[in-house]
């Protein structure tokens, strides 16, 4: 074994080992915990990026152990897994500095942040996956990490949305696991090789192949939050802010999607599947969810939950432009998985900022909040703006990519939705910004709600809303650079179009 | 088939059958338990018919005997409260014509295909060539001993065992290990004792001999253990305590002693590159006939021990009752 | 006085069919117990029909033991029935014991007996 | 048949018939203790002239021995346990000796 | 001195080592009693490590008994299956050895009462060793009493008047089961003429008599392993027993009558058994993972919800038999999901018994510290036990068969075979069970995070208590990894695996719907 077979192991462990650690630490050992936390973070950042350095000079990174016949576990560095596994990684350390505020002074703290670990650990590992039951695997892991991250509060409801949520997430892993069986048992081993393995079986087997990518279609539906597999999602919302951001920008959905993108480009490949015509319902799916989340959206008053449904609508981009054959859709779809996280984390941030400042969480009452927390409003408005779609945010990016490749595949209608779903995310967005910013506060006044001498919220908890709003900033503003989300998203997609 | 025989067999399977459904149809327990005992007797005529006298002496002695005084010790607790089998939950069997109709139905379908299995079944030969075959260098000259203690000897020696564990599974159904010492001693009766006093010394002397008899004839360590333990029984009945009087080390010992020492030969003799249970072929016999003598002990002390804590059992009861 | 020889002897000489009697019996005896085993509700009931079923197994055995006696009946299956019965009486003497104990303590004397529990 | 064959199937004959008369007695006589006379007294009668019987049909001595050692035991074991019925029953209340009066035909 | 020790000799040592250790805890008086069982436990694994690496390089070994070659004689059977067997017993058996340590010296009381437990339990061990070594039928029969009545014995050893109750319900299906084996038996001796399984197998020929015998050996096994509809004895006394008790029966006692079905199926039943027969039997594995399953959801007392399981978890293992019983046309394209099938139900072995095991040392911990098994007690316990509630989780992962977990493997495989053997109608079962499994684990779960209104003061726990559950737990995790190690053990080395690849049908005959 040399040094590149371990690394992408490492990555995975960088996480996982200080979060076995904490466990076994005291409650009270919070020095420890944060270093210790901090510390698996950085690192793990540092590797991907060495990673990414070695990966394009064209280093080939996998850790191969083979559990039985026709299991292999495999972690492979690959460009889209490379993609993820950036965001994950950058997001997580965001995220705990992040939590590590949010928890000051609260209870189980050594639980939050050994199964917070874990849980990045399956989100990385979902990531650097090199074939399908390795997926599989963290997938079902991941589910199993979050649980207690979602019943965190142990409150009666946030129980009663951990068991909506194992129903969900367990119902759809055992959905895609027959598929994964099935797609081995028809195949063998299923490593991600746009379909190479596949493509022989398209005579004989044309049926069972579309019938198992639909089976897998529905249980990565279910944490990408498809309609009508997306009920959990807004009422996972009773989780602490860090999960709720961890949940919907990074590891939960986005599992979902990436597990889509996997499915469709790498499992069958982008030929196959054009072939055995099974993205139209992916698509007509994923136009429906966009506008649906947002609809649903405007109606919600609670801001967590707009922002969930917000999720919703969002997510569907990837599917959406996953299921829409053509190089520039795809760029589109790869791309939004890095952006619609950093935005998505920003408003999670900034949601969790007020909540925890001024203890509110109504739309309603956030009137002339921007000027009680002018810099959380700030990475707030970005955010929002981002999603709505205004260059040069990244959101901007986005869906740019998406309508061009919808027009050059001939599928007008779906510029159509991808308006009128810009037009919805302003009408659900623009009143909050409008309110926070020019509205009048409250004649009581919600200074006085909680009176503290400082303005703001604690840096802890400012710094990364902070970050992540600049980083959606750069990453549309710079996105012809050659380190672009954009950049890397388009070798994603030549590869999967001309290297098979 | 000659007539008198076929009639004998045929008058004692009728009895047999009728005597077993009597033993689970009879409206009070007393009579299932005299049913049941009966059906054991009669039971060991048929063996006796069937050419197998060491079953039949088995049969009679642990089948009928010794579960038939376990039965009807017993008695006296489930009777209390009258002795209605039926009365003290309602009804036992279904009453209603049609069920006990499908019931009896259901039977004879069931004993008629099992029946048919027999009846088809293929000659496979058995093993009595084999065995006779090989008789002459198994150390004892009769058929059914060479096999338990010679040919299957592993199989007898784990059911030795069995009778260890049983005894354990009885501490923990009584739910103490050992035996209490009676408060008072028990009500002695002349009569009785002096019957004790002549059989017990008798009774050993016939387990002695079965023993010995085993060699070549019908008999051998369960017949000689059990009527061992018939003396036990007939002396504890007497009011003589001795399984109580015994220390624990000793009604230990006693106990473990045949399958102790029945595992310690069945290895001895590996050093020297014999087999499990592999004797050399000179010394099988007087070695089988220690086996046996250890084995008549512990039989015979284990299955005393069976109705000394059992009759403990329903006593400590009844003196909690009293109280 | 060789009594396995010569009883055997005579065995061979006399009869075919006995063994087949001895089977309708055997059959008879196991469904009865069987029967007795599921339906009958008295612990005691119970034990003895599980009696019976043994006693069932123990007749076939020895009817194919005296259907393939040559100078003496087939040994094994004897070998067999003795280690069985010894094994069915240790079971059902901790099955007696059991009952008696759940006897004394609750005065139940069937599983559906629940009311008498209290 | 020889003449001792004659003369073990009349002992057992006899025999049956004390066997009969015993079980009869047993079933019909009207308390515990004209019953157990019954059983008792006809019982050993009837196994002693079994014995008898089978006595004219053995081919040594010894056979013989224990042929009348059976009968010996059988009676001592039958007389004890008579005995022991008789004591139980004198020795318990009135609802045991209710208990085993016979629920039809005997009489007072 | 060199014979005694030959490699040849294991097996024996395998069923004296456990016997002798058995009589000796007898004879001791009860206070030396638990450290002493603990050293013969630890020796057994020891005993079980050196099998296990003997049978990897020498392969299957036979060993007759008494000198007398078999039919006469008895033989002894050491395979890859048994080795793996007796492995699982000596690790799961050690565990619970020193929980049960632990347990019985600081928690019963009873001393009198409780030290019975180490020569009942060594007894056992030594019944269970002599069943995965046997090749004999009536052999099998004895050493299944052996294990039957130590196995109630130890059901009872708690002295409530429920496990009293239980235990004879479960003592009376246990001796009806092995009489109508036994029945079995005889027949098939008399068709035959012989008691080895192997020498059996060449004579065995299809026939009414055959499948009677078979039917009742079946039946009466299949009632000793709780296989609905015959499961009816298990959940009360797997419930009302201590629970190291509990885990061993339900890890271990269960298993193997298990193992002896397979033994049976696989080596003797052979032509004799119809596509249907298989069916039949999968029919029975399916309806208790229902069946077993949505009891266990009923339930308001944990340990009566893991009872539950057991019989939903046992329903897969038999979901084996229909995919390795097959009409001969079906296999001419290959037979190539038989060994697959084949290692996935002994992988539920292995993984049922680890959970199942961590499962109710757990919940004896959780007894132990507020007093009762009632759901509610599991209240906020992530926060006040929290080793324990790992332990729970872990397990609960294994029994869902998520990964990466010896369950998930076992269900891997086991769906694979089902969907490679074209039986697709095994599927809906094994993912409802799966689901319905989910819905009970976590069920528990749930409730480990929830609040607790008032919340009673915990009871100590010793710690060693905790560490033991949560070691079988990770164990029931960790068995997942050497699966090719486990795999090349079964296959390559046990006569199982040579019925399995030489892609042999088990049944030439019949062909079914």
């Amino acid at each position: 074994m040399t040094w590149n077979e371990w690394i992408p192991l490492i990555i995975v462990c960088s996480s996982l080992v200080p979060g076995i650690i904490i466990f076994f630490l005291h409650e009270e050992a919070h020095r420890t915990r944060t270093i210790l936390n901090l510390a698996g973070a950085l690192l793990k950042l540092v590797l991907v990026g060495l990673v990414y350095l070695g990966f394009r000079t064209g280093e080939v990174y996998k850790f191969q152990f083979q559990i039985m016949v026709d299991l292999e576990f495999m972690l492979r560095v690959d460009a889209l897994a490379l993609l993820f596994a950036g965001l994950s990684s950058a997001l997580w350390l965001v995220t705990t500095i992040y939590a590590i505020g949010y928890f000051e002074g609260s209870s189980n703290r050594r639980r939050f942040f050994g199964f917070f670990s874990v849980c990045v650990t399956a989100s990385t590992g979902i990531a650097l996956s090199g074939n399908l039951v390795t997926f599989f695997v963290f997938y079902e892991f991941l589910t199993l990490a979050t649980y207690p991250l979602v019943v965190h509060s142990g409150t009666l409801k946030a129980v009663e949305a951990g068991r909506n949520y194992l129903f969900y997430t367990i119902g759809g892993g055992t959905v895609l696991f027959i598929g994964v069986v099935g797609l081995t048992v028809l195949a063998g081993p299923i490593d991600f090789s746009q379909g190479a393995q596949l493509s022989g079986l398209l005579e004989n087997s044309a049926f069972e192949l579309k019938l198992l990518f639909y089976v897998m279609l529905v249980g990565l539906a279910v944490k990408a939050a498809i309609f009508p597999l997306h009920g959990w999602l807004p009422i996972a919302m009773v989780a602490p802010a860090p999960v709720s951001a961890l949940l919907h920008a990074v590891a939960v959905v986005k599992a979902g999607a990436f597990g889509i993108i996997r499915l469709v480009y790498d499992v069958y490949g982008i030929n196959l599947a054009v072939e055995l015509n099974v993205l139209w319902p992916l698509a007509i799916l994923g136009a429906f969810t966009i506008i649906y989340g947002s609809v649903r959206a405007i109606f919600q008053d609670d801001l967590k939950k707009r922002l969930a449904f917000s999720t919703v609508s969002q997510l569907s981009y990837i599917a959406l432009g996953a299921a829409v054959p053509g190089m520039i859709s795809s760029t589109g779809a790869i791309v939004h998985l890095v952006h619609q996280g950093l935005m998505k984390i920003t408003l999670f941030f900034c949601a969790g900022n007020i909540a925890e400042t001024t203890g509110l969480h109504k739309v309603s009452e956030l009137n002339g909040i921007g000027r009680r927390l002018p810099l959380t409003m700030g990475a707030f408005t970005v955010g929002a703006l981002g999603m709505i779609g205004l260059p040069p945010i990244a959101g901007f990016v986005s869906k740019w990519y998406l309508s061009v490749g919808a027009l050059d595949a001939g599928q007008p209608w779906i510029v159509a939705v991808l308006l009128g779903s810009s037009a919805l995310n302003a009408i659900y967005f623009l009143p909050i910004i409008h309110a926070a910013w020019f509205k009048q506060p409250p004649a009581e006044g919600w200074r006085d709600l909680r009176p503290k001498r400082r303005f703001e919220a604690p840096w802890m908890l400012l710094f990364p809303p902070l970050v992540t709003a600049l980083f959606s900033i750069t990453s549309g503003l710079f996105a012809a650079m050659s380190w672009s989300p954009l950049s890397l998203a388009r070798v994603i997609v030549e590869r999967v179009y001309f290297l098979q | 088939m000659s007539l008198p025989a076929g009639l004998l067999d045929g008058l004692l399977a009728l009895l047999l059958v009728i005597l077993a459904v009597r033993a689970l149809i009879a409206p009070t327990l007393y009579q299932c338990a005299v049913a049941f005992i009966s059906f054991g007797l009669t039971l060991s005529l048929a063996w006796a018919r069937l050419a197998a006298p060491d079953v039949a002496l088995a049969e009679a002695a642990i089948g009928a005997g010794l579960l038939g005084v376990l039965l009807i010790n017993s008695l006296r607790d489930f009777s209390r409260g009258g002795d209605d089998a039926s009365a003290i939950f309602g009804k036992d069997l279904p009453t209603a014509l049609f069920s006990r109709t499908v019931i009896s139905c259901g039977t004879l379908a069931f004993a008629a295909v099992l029946g048919m299995a027999m009846f088809h079944m293929p000659e496979g030969g058995g093993l009595t060539a084999l065995t006779e075959a090989s008789l002459p260098h198994s150390g004892v000259e009769h058929p059914v001993t060479a096999v338990l203690l010679n040919y299957r000897s592993y199989d007898t020696w784990l059911e030795i065992g069995v009778l260890v564990v049983a005894m354990l599974a009885i501490f923990c159904a009584g739910g103490f290990e050992g035996f209490r010492r009676p408060e008072q001693g028990p009500d002695s009766d002349p009569v009785i004792e002096s019957l004790a006093r002549l059989l017990a010394p008798l009774m050993v002397m016939v387990a002695g001999y079965l023993l010995w008899l085993g060699k070549a004839y019908p008999g051998g360590a369960f017949q000689a253990g059990v009527v061992l333990a018939a003396a036990g029984i007939i002396l504890q009945l007497a009011g003589w305590q001795i399984i109580e009087n015994l220390s624990t080390w000793a009604w230990k010992w006693g106990l473990g002693i045949g399958f102790f020492f029945f595992l310690a030969l069945a290895v001895s003799f590996m050093p020297l590159g014999l087999g499990f249970f592999e004797y050399p072929e000179a010394w099988a016999g007087p070695l089988i006939l220690v086996v046996e003598v250890l084995a008549t002990l512990s039989i015979g002390l284990t299955l005393t021990c069976f109705f000394v804590y059992f009759n403990g059992m329903g006593a400590s009861e009844s003196r909690r009752r009293t109280r | 006085m060789e009594w396995g020889r010569a009883k055997a002897g005579a065995v061979r000489g006399r009869t075919m069919e006995t063994h087949f009697i001895y089977m309708a019996v055997s059959s008879a005896l196991f469904s009865v117990g069987m029967a007795g085993v599921f339906l009958c509700r008295h612990f005691f009931k119970k034990i003895i029909a599980t009696k019976i079923v043994g006693a069932g197994v123990f007749l076939l055995l020895v009817s194919i033991a005296e259907r393939d006696a040559d100078t003496f009946a087939d040994p094994v299956p004897h070998a067999m029935v003795i280690t069985g019965i010894v094994v069915a009486v240790s079971a059902a003497a901790f099955a007696l014991a059991l009952a008696r104990r759940i006897r004394i303590e609750t005065s139940r004397a069937s599983f559906e007996d629940e009311e008498a529990a209290e | 048949m020889f003449w001792n064959d004659w003369i073990t199937v009349l002992l057992m004959m006899a025999s049956g018939f004390f066997f009969l008369a015993g079980t009869v007695g047993l079933l019909r006589f009207p308390d515990l203790f004209s019953r157990l006379h019954a059983l008792t007294k006809a019982d050993n009668l009837g196994l002693g002239l079994l014995v008898l019987g089978l006595i004219f049909q053995i081919d040594s001595l010894l056979d013989g021995l224990k042929l009348g050692l059976i009968w010996a035991f059988a009676l001592l074991a039958g007389s004890t346990g008579c005995y022991a019925i008789g004591r139980f029953f004198l020795h318990s209340d009135q609802k045991v000796r209710e208990s085993v009066r016979p629920k039809e035909g005997g009489g007072e | 001195m060199s014979a005694l020790w030959q490699a040849d000799n294991l097996p024996v040592w395998l069923v004296v080592w456990p016997t002798f250790g058995a009589i000796v805890l007898f004879l001791l008086p009860a206070r030396w009693r638990g450290m002493t069982g603990v050293s013969f436990a630890l020796a057994n694994g020891v005993l079980a490590l050196v099998t296990v690496f003997f049978v990897m390089e020498v392969g299957v070994l036979r060993q007759e008994i008494g000198g007398w070659a078999p039919p006469l004689g008895i033989a002894l059977a050491l395979d890859g299956l048994s080795a793996l067997f007796i492995l699982m017993t000596a690790v799961v058996g050690g565990v619970v050895s020193v929980y049960a340590k632990i347990y019985f010296t600081q928690v019963v009381v009873d001393s009198a009462r409780s030290s019975l437990f180490w020569p009942l339990w060594l007894f056992l061990w030594a019944g269970l060793h002599g069943l995965y070594l046997a090749n004999d039928l009536f052999n099998l029969y004895v050493v299944i009493e052996v294990i039957g009545i130590a196995a109630v014995a130890l059901a009872v050893l708690s002295g409530k008047t429920r496990a009293m109750i239980a235990g004879l319900r479960y003592l009376i299906a246990a001796v009806a089961g092995s009489l109508a084996y036994l029945m079995g038996v005889a027949l098939l001796y008399g068709s035959t003429g012989v008691l080895d399984i192997d020498l059996m197998a060449e004579r065995l020929e299809p026939g009414l008599t055959t499948r009677v015998a078979i039917a009742l050996m079946l039946g009466g096994l299949l009632v000793k392993t709780a296989v609905f509809p015959l499961h009816f004895w298990l959940p009360p006394a797997h419930s009302s027993a201590e629970p190291p008790v509990s885990a061993i029966l339900s890890a271990l006692v269960l298993k193997g009558t298990f193992f002896v079905i397979l033994r049976l199926w696989t080596e003797l039943f052979g032509v004799s058994l119809t596509f249907m027969a298989g069916q039949m039997v999968g029919v029975l594995g399916a309806c208790a993972v229902v069946w077993g399953s949505f009891q266990a959801l009923r339930q308001e007392r944990l340990k009566l919800v893991v009872a539950h399981s057991s019989v939903a978890q046992i329903g897969y293992l038999f979901l084996l038999f229909p995919l390795i019983t097959v009409p001969a046309t079906a296999v001419a394209g290959g037979f190539e999901w038989a060994p697959l099938a084949w290692s996935g139900a002994v992988y539920q072995v292995l993984a049922h018994g680890f959970a199942k095991a961590a499962f109710f040392l757990a919940i004896g911990v959780l007894v132990m510290a507020t007093g009762n098994d009632h759901k509610a007690s599991m209240l906020n316990m992530v926060g006040r036990l929290p080793m324990t509630t790992f332990a729970i989780g872990l397990a609960g992962v294994s029994l869902i068969g998520l990964p990466p977990s010896g369950g998930f493997l076992a269900k891997w495989m086991l769906l694979s075979a089902i969907i490679s053997s074209g039986q697709w109608w095994w599927v809906p079962f094994v993912l409802v069970g799966s689901l319905m499994t989910a819905g009970y684990v976590f069920m528990i779960l749930r409730l480990a995070f929830a609040p607790s209104q008032h919340e009673a003061e915990l009871k100590s726990v010793p710690r060693g208590l905790q560490v033991c559950a949560l070691l079988l737990a990770v164990g029931a995790i960790l068995i997942a990894f050497p699966a090719e190690w486990v795999i090349d053990l079964l296959e390559g080395t046990s006569t199982f695996g040579e019925v399995v690849r030489a892609g042999a049908p088990v049944n030439s005959g019949e062909v079914g719907p």
